[in-house]
């Protein structure tokens, strides 16, 4: 005897605790089996591009910090940098080398929280997030002692940073770096081998690597489906060329991988601060911009390895004060493209912590 | 007349005074505020012990705001929550909606009729105490189906729909892992098992403890077994529609059965009340802790599962694990009634941990999804 | 044949939750304890340097909101301007702090203070007197080093986990 | 570095392989008539030498008589990188060849475009509004536009 099933409709989201922001889930349901999914995106679109379009170029970069809540500091490298390619702006090496250490603490502090929420969608209690956040906090400490805010920085400016680091700074970031290492231990030795998380995540929603290519996948979903491709090794921006690092990489493409890839990550990062302090050259900080760029006529894109893939800004001047266009290409809408075939045989369990293993933040998503 | 088992002598219960302290009504009534008693204040101390413990795993205070360490915050919590408005979604099935926390209630409620607090010392010495848990335990799911079906949810429903599915698969393992103590104390009544424990039996048990504390967890739904209220995929389960004075019965369920099943352990494993020095009733709400401190603690730890992995973890690990348990066992009892209990310990312990290396062969990763 | 995954993993992970409730917690209670913020700290208020301006509205230039409110009137005795109306709606700023960093006479900090929540909306629209700097003001040593020097170091986590009371 | 392909050499090439279809070409970027976008992307993706598997970004930028698509190539094989442009004209209707059935990349990217510009993508699978919602009177990324 069969039984007779009916698929019903279940909307995940806009509100639900696991849609890191507002986002919707239109998910068709056999049971508890994913039958068909549609995201819905929008909730949290405030129309940025179109704001930039009316704001001067300095005054776009508080709106960057809004893009990637979660890695205000790489958004503002990101934007900074295509405003120097277009307008012809040196960085002093200086600047060049404290943007490279705030951007790879920006990283760590991005992945203890994608990490975190990964795991909180697993339904770990809160356990694993509110240790990583913990350890965020510290990272958050440093920024806020440079520039006075805790989530939109706002730090970063045409042609170097807004000021320079305090001298209390370095020391605080010498004791971060040698705790760091010990914590990502720990969060190892409580998660990695657990059968739970094995269970759960290895082999589950799996991103072939061809896919992830075609899709456009970047960031740890590319690379944890085993594609070595980082921009800070394929088109190294700034002077990430000057330091040694791994690019860590998945086998499987699954959640698992996902997740391992963003821990060894940080590891990496930390490597990359070590170097980078340990070479920090003196001078200015910032060299001499005007207070309004009227860059020529022109167009110009650079992107960054953000903590969510390859963060890319585009900037269409027409010598005004004000960028004629101004484009983000959103690491984290990309990678959802393959978000309904990886979605759809699995449970709703599953649904769950596959979205949250792409680690996407809704601000950037929807712009 | 004295049973002797184990080399240890147990005294026949027939002989207690039947009806402590007085008249069968008044030991009734007494009980039953004993009971009632026990159950809410334990029920509030879990609440705090929880979330503060949780707290402190998590590098967090807990609450601390309402009275000292914050011990008054359930009290607060109780007030805040019976004074809420009650919300009745507009297409529920409102007698259904009303009656499922009831329903949900008072089995958990019952099941401290047969908890003995000290020697002799409960509402009622069933002869077939361990069944009568056994089966009242049970009525729960109906309520909370009731709540799943009642509310109109689509969330409540997967929510109720995996409570019933997961109490059903784990009453199985549960059952069997539980005749393995009745085996070896030779009785089904409770107070019968304690007298029977001069060693606690999670020592000749080890293997029937896991299985009662796993499967139990799961029938409770706790952490990692949370399934039908797993709030990351279907917001609050079978409870999302809930709110006010239902709603703290449910919460109240929630905790009373977690209180049950820590009583039930600390009875039938760890010796209720028998312990040096310090008053029966108190050695049995330290037992109780002891097993509660150990689920906040899992809880603290464990993501949660999924729901075919609760159904695989009961039917191919917990149920074949308890089947082999209980044949030994029995094999234990017929063919070496008097051998050392240390030895015997020492033997049970070697097989415990043979049969899970052994069973996590069936270990494995990626399987779950469907073709659609 | 290979053991494993029989619950070495789960052990493991329970030996990191039990040392962590032996460590000491890292909140803070808020009210009664407090953390000094960063020396540069962006707090929700800005304070105007009545004397140091001069009413050019460089900060309403760059404010990227468009929340500065400046109203002059030309003085034909000594040739300046006057500024009659000085008016930021801190309700629609978002403390970037980018007019601290433009003004040409150093005559606009970011406030040290942080707790200015508001009943009303218009309330936290902050007048002209309501943001002249004077001695009990804290200001932010935003932009401004040696005004940073001068504040109290900030509490760092990496540090100190907490402050005993 | 990923190296940027001089953009008149694959002009050229293109040109060759279907006549007609480079408008002009400059240091930066070539522009292609739309009529040949999906051959000569099919042609860009799958030549050995060229292997462009990556695509980047596609935008769309708003030039009042015309909408210019910016479409961003990377090969993630050879580490190089290629920029063109297409032009659509007409400000009711104006329509492009999806590249979705290209690169799935471009999935959601064309439907923002579409959804903030307006222009019509022939081909694509689901193209509905992305950030907007369904009945969204206007397209706001249009320099015309006044909410």
């Amino acid at each position: 005897m069969t039984l007779k099933t009916e698929p019903f409709v279940v909307n995940i989201g806009p509100q639900h605790p696991s849609t890191h922001g507002v986002f919707r889930l239109r998910t068709t349901l056999d049971g508890e089996v994913i039958v068909d999914v549609e995201p819905i995106f929008g909730y949290l679109h405030r129309g940025i591009e179109k704001l930039a379009e009316e704001r001067t170029y300095g005054g776009i970069i508080p709106l960057t910090d809004r893009l990637d809540y979660l890695a205000s500091m790489s958004n503002n490298m990101g934007y900074c940098m295509a405003v120097e390619k277009l307008a012809g702006i040196e960085v002093p090496e200086r600047a060049e080398y404290l943007r490279v250490i705030l951007a790879e603490l920006q990283r760590i502090a991005s992945h203890l929280i994608g990490v975190g929420a990964f795991f909180n969608d697993l339904g770990a209690m809160m356990t694993p997030i509110v240790y990583m956040i913990r350890e965020r906090e510290k990272i958050v400490d440093l920024f806020e002692m440079l520039c006075g805010q805790r989530l939109t920085y706002n730090f970063m400016r045409f042609g170097g940073l807004s000021q320079d680091i305090p001298e209390e700074f370095l020391p605080a970031l010498r004791k971060f770096l040698d705790q760091m290492p010990r914590f990502i231990d720990e969060y190892d030795q409580l998660l990695m081998d657990n059968e739970i998380v094995l269970a759960r995540s290895k082999d589950v929603g799996v991103l072939p690597a061809e896919t992830a290519i075609n899709i456009s996948a970047s960031g740890p979903v590319l690379r944890g489906s085993g594609v070595k491709w980082d921009i800070r090794k394929a088109d190294p921006y700034s002077v990430y060329d000057r330091f040694e690092f791994d690019i860590p990489t998945g086998t499987a493409g699954d959640a698992y991988d996902r997740y391992r890839v963003k821990v060894e990550e940080m590891r990496q990062s930390l490597r990359i601060i070590e170097q980078a302090v340990a070479q920090l050259p003196g001078g200015p900080f910032r060299s001499k911009v005007p207070f309004l760029v009227r860059p020529p006529v022109g167009e110009a894109y650079a992107h960054i390895e953000s903590a969510r893939g390859d963060l890319g800004f585009y900037l269409v001047s027409d010598n005004s004060i004000a960028p004629y266009r101004f484009h983000v290409r959103a690491p984290s809408l990309i990678n959802l493209t393959a978000l309904r075939e990886m979605l759809i045989g699995w449970k709703v369990a599953d649904a769950i912590i596959i979205f949250g293993s792409i680690d996407i933040v809704m601000g950037e998503v929807d712009r | 007349m004295n049973i002797v088992y184990h080399g240890i002598a147990v005294p026949d219960m027939k002989q207690l005074p039947p009806d402590w302290p007085g008249g069968f009504f008044w030991h009734w009534l007494v009980f039953t505020v004993i009971i009632f008693t026990f159950v809410f204040t334990l029920v509030m101390a879990f609440t705090w012990v929880e979330r503060r413990g949780l707290g402190r795993m998590q590098s967090r205070l807990g609450p601390n705001r309402a009275g000292p360490f914050g011990i008054l915050q359930p009290v607060a919590d109780a007030i805040k929550v019976l004074l809420k408005e009650d919300i009745v979604p507009s297409r529920s099935d409102r007698i259904v909606h009303w009656l499922a926390p009831v329903v949900a209630f008072f089995p958990a409620l019952l099941i401290f009729a047969v908890v003995p607090f000290q020697n002799g010392a409960l509402l009622a010495d069933l002869d077939i105490g361990i069944l009568y848990v056994v089966a009242i335990s049970s009525v729960s799911t109906v309520g909370i189906f009731m709540a799943g079906w009642g509310s109109s949810n689509k969330f409540s429903l997967l929510g109720a729909m995996r409570n019933v599915a997961a109490v059903v698969s784990y009453e199985m393992p549960l059952v069997l892992a539980v005749i393995g103590v009745v085996l070896i104390a030779g009785s089904l009544s409770m107070n019968q098992i304690v007298l029977a424990q001069d060693i606690p039996l999670i020592l000749l048990q080890p293997l029937g403890f896991l299985i009662v504390f796993i499967a139990g967890c799961a029938e409770i739904n706790r952490s990692p077994f949370d399934l039908m209220e797993a709030d990351s995929e279907i917001v609050a389960g079978f409870h999302t529609e809930y709110s006010g004075m239902k709603f703290a019965m449910f919460y109240l369920v929630e905790y009373a059965e977690a209180l049950a099943l820590s009583a039930i352990i600390a009875t039938l494993f760890l010796g209720g009340w028998r312990g040096p020095v310090l008053p029966p009733w108190l050695w049995l709400v330290i037992k109780v802790f002891a097993v509660f401190f150990l689920m906040v603690w899992t809880r603290t730890t464990l993501p949660r599962i999924r729901i075919d992995q609760l159904m695989a973890l009961a039917w191919k690990f917990l149920f074949p694990l308890a089947l082999i348990n209980l044949a030994i066992t029995g094999l234990q009892v017929v063919a070496w009634p008097d051998a050392l209990p240390w030895t015997m310990i020492i033997v049970n312990f070697a097989i415990a941990a043979v049969l899970i290396v052994l069973w996590s062969r069936l270990f494995k990763v990626g399987w779950g999804r469907v073709e659609v | 044949m290979k053991f494993d995954h029989f619950g070495i993993g789960i052990a493991k992970g329970m030996a990191v939750t039990l040392k962590n409730l032996f460590r000491r917690p890292v909140t803070v209670q808020y009210p009664e304890q407090r953390l000094n913020t960063s020396r540069r700290i962006r707090g929700n208020e800005l304070v105007w340097s009545k004397e140091k301006c001069t009413g050019c509205a460089t900060c309403a230039k760059a404010c990227p909101q468009g929340v500065i409110n400046i109203e002059t009137s030309a003085n034909p005795d000594n040739n300046k301007y006057e500024v009659k109306k000085y008016e930021v709606d801190t309700g629609y700023c978002i403390f970037c702090a980018l007019c601290v960093e433009a003004c040409p006479f150093n005559a606009l900090y970011m406030g040290y203070d942080y707790e200015r929540a508001r009943y009303r909306r218009g309330e936290l629209v902050q007048s002209r007197d309501m943001m002249t700097e004077t001695p009990e003001k804290h200001v932010s040593g935003y932009f401004f080093p040696d005004r940073a020097a001068s504040l109290p170091l900030q509490t760092l986590l990496v540090e100190k986990i907490t402050e005993e009371e | 570095m990923t190296a940027v392909l001089s953009p008149r050499n694959i002009a050229d090439r293109l040109e060759k392989e279907f006549p007609g279809s480079i408008v002009s070409s400059d240091d930066n970027s070539f522009e292609m008539n739309s009529t040949f976008l999906v051959p000569a992307a099919r042609f860009l993706k799958d030549t050995p030498g060229l292997d462009f598997d990556f695509l980047s970004y596609i935008t769309g930028i708003d030039r009042y008589d015309h909408f210019e698509l910016v479409y961003h190539l990377v090969s993630l094989k050879h580490n190089h990188s290629l920029t063109f442009k297409v032009r659509c004209y007409g400000r009711d209707n104006p329509s492009a060849p999806s590249l979705t059935p290209v690169w799935r990349g471009a999935d959601f990217q064309e439907r923002e475009i579409f959804d903030l510009l307006g222009v019509r993508f022939e081909g694509h699978p689901n193209l509905k509004r992305i950030v907007l919602w369904e009945g969204f009177d206007g397209h706001p990324l249009r320099k015309d536009f006044l909410g």
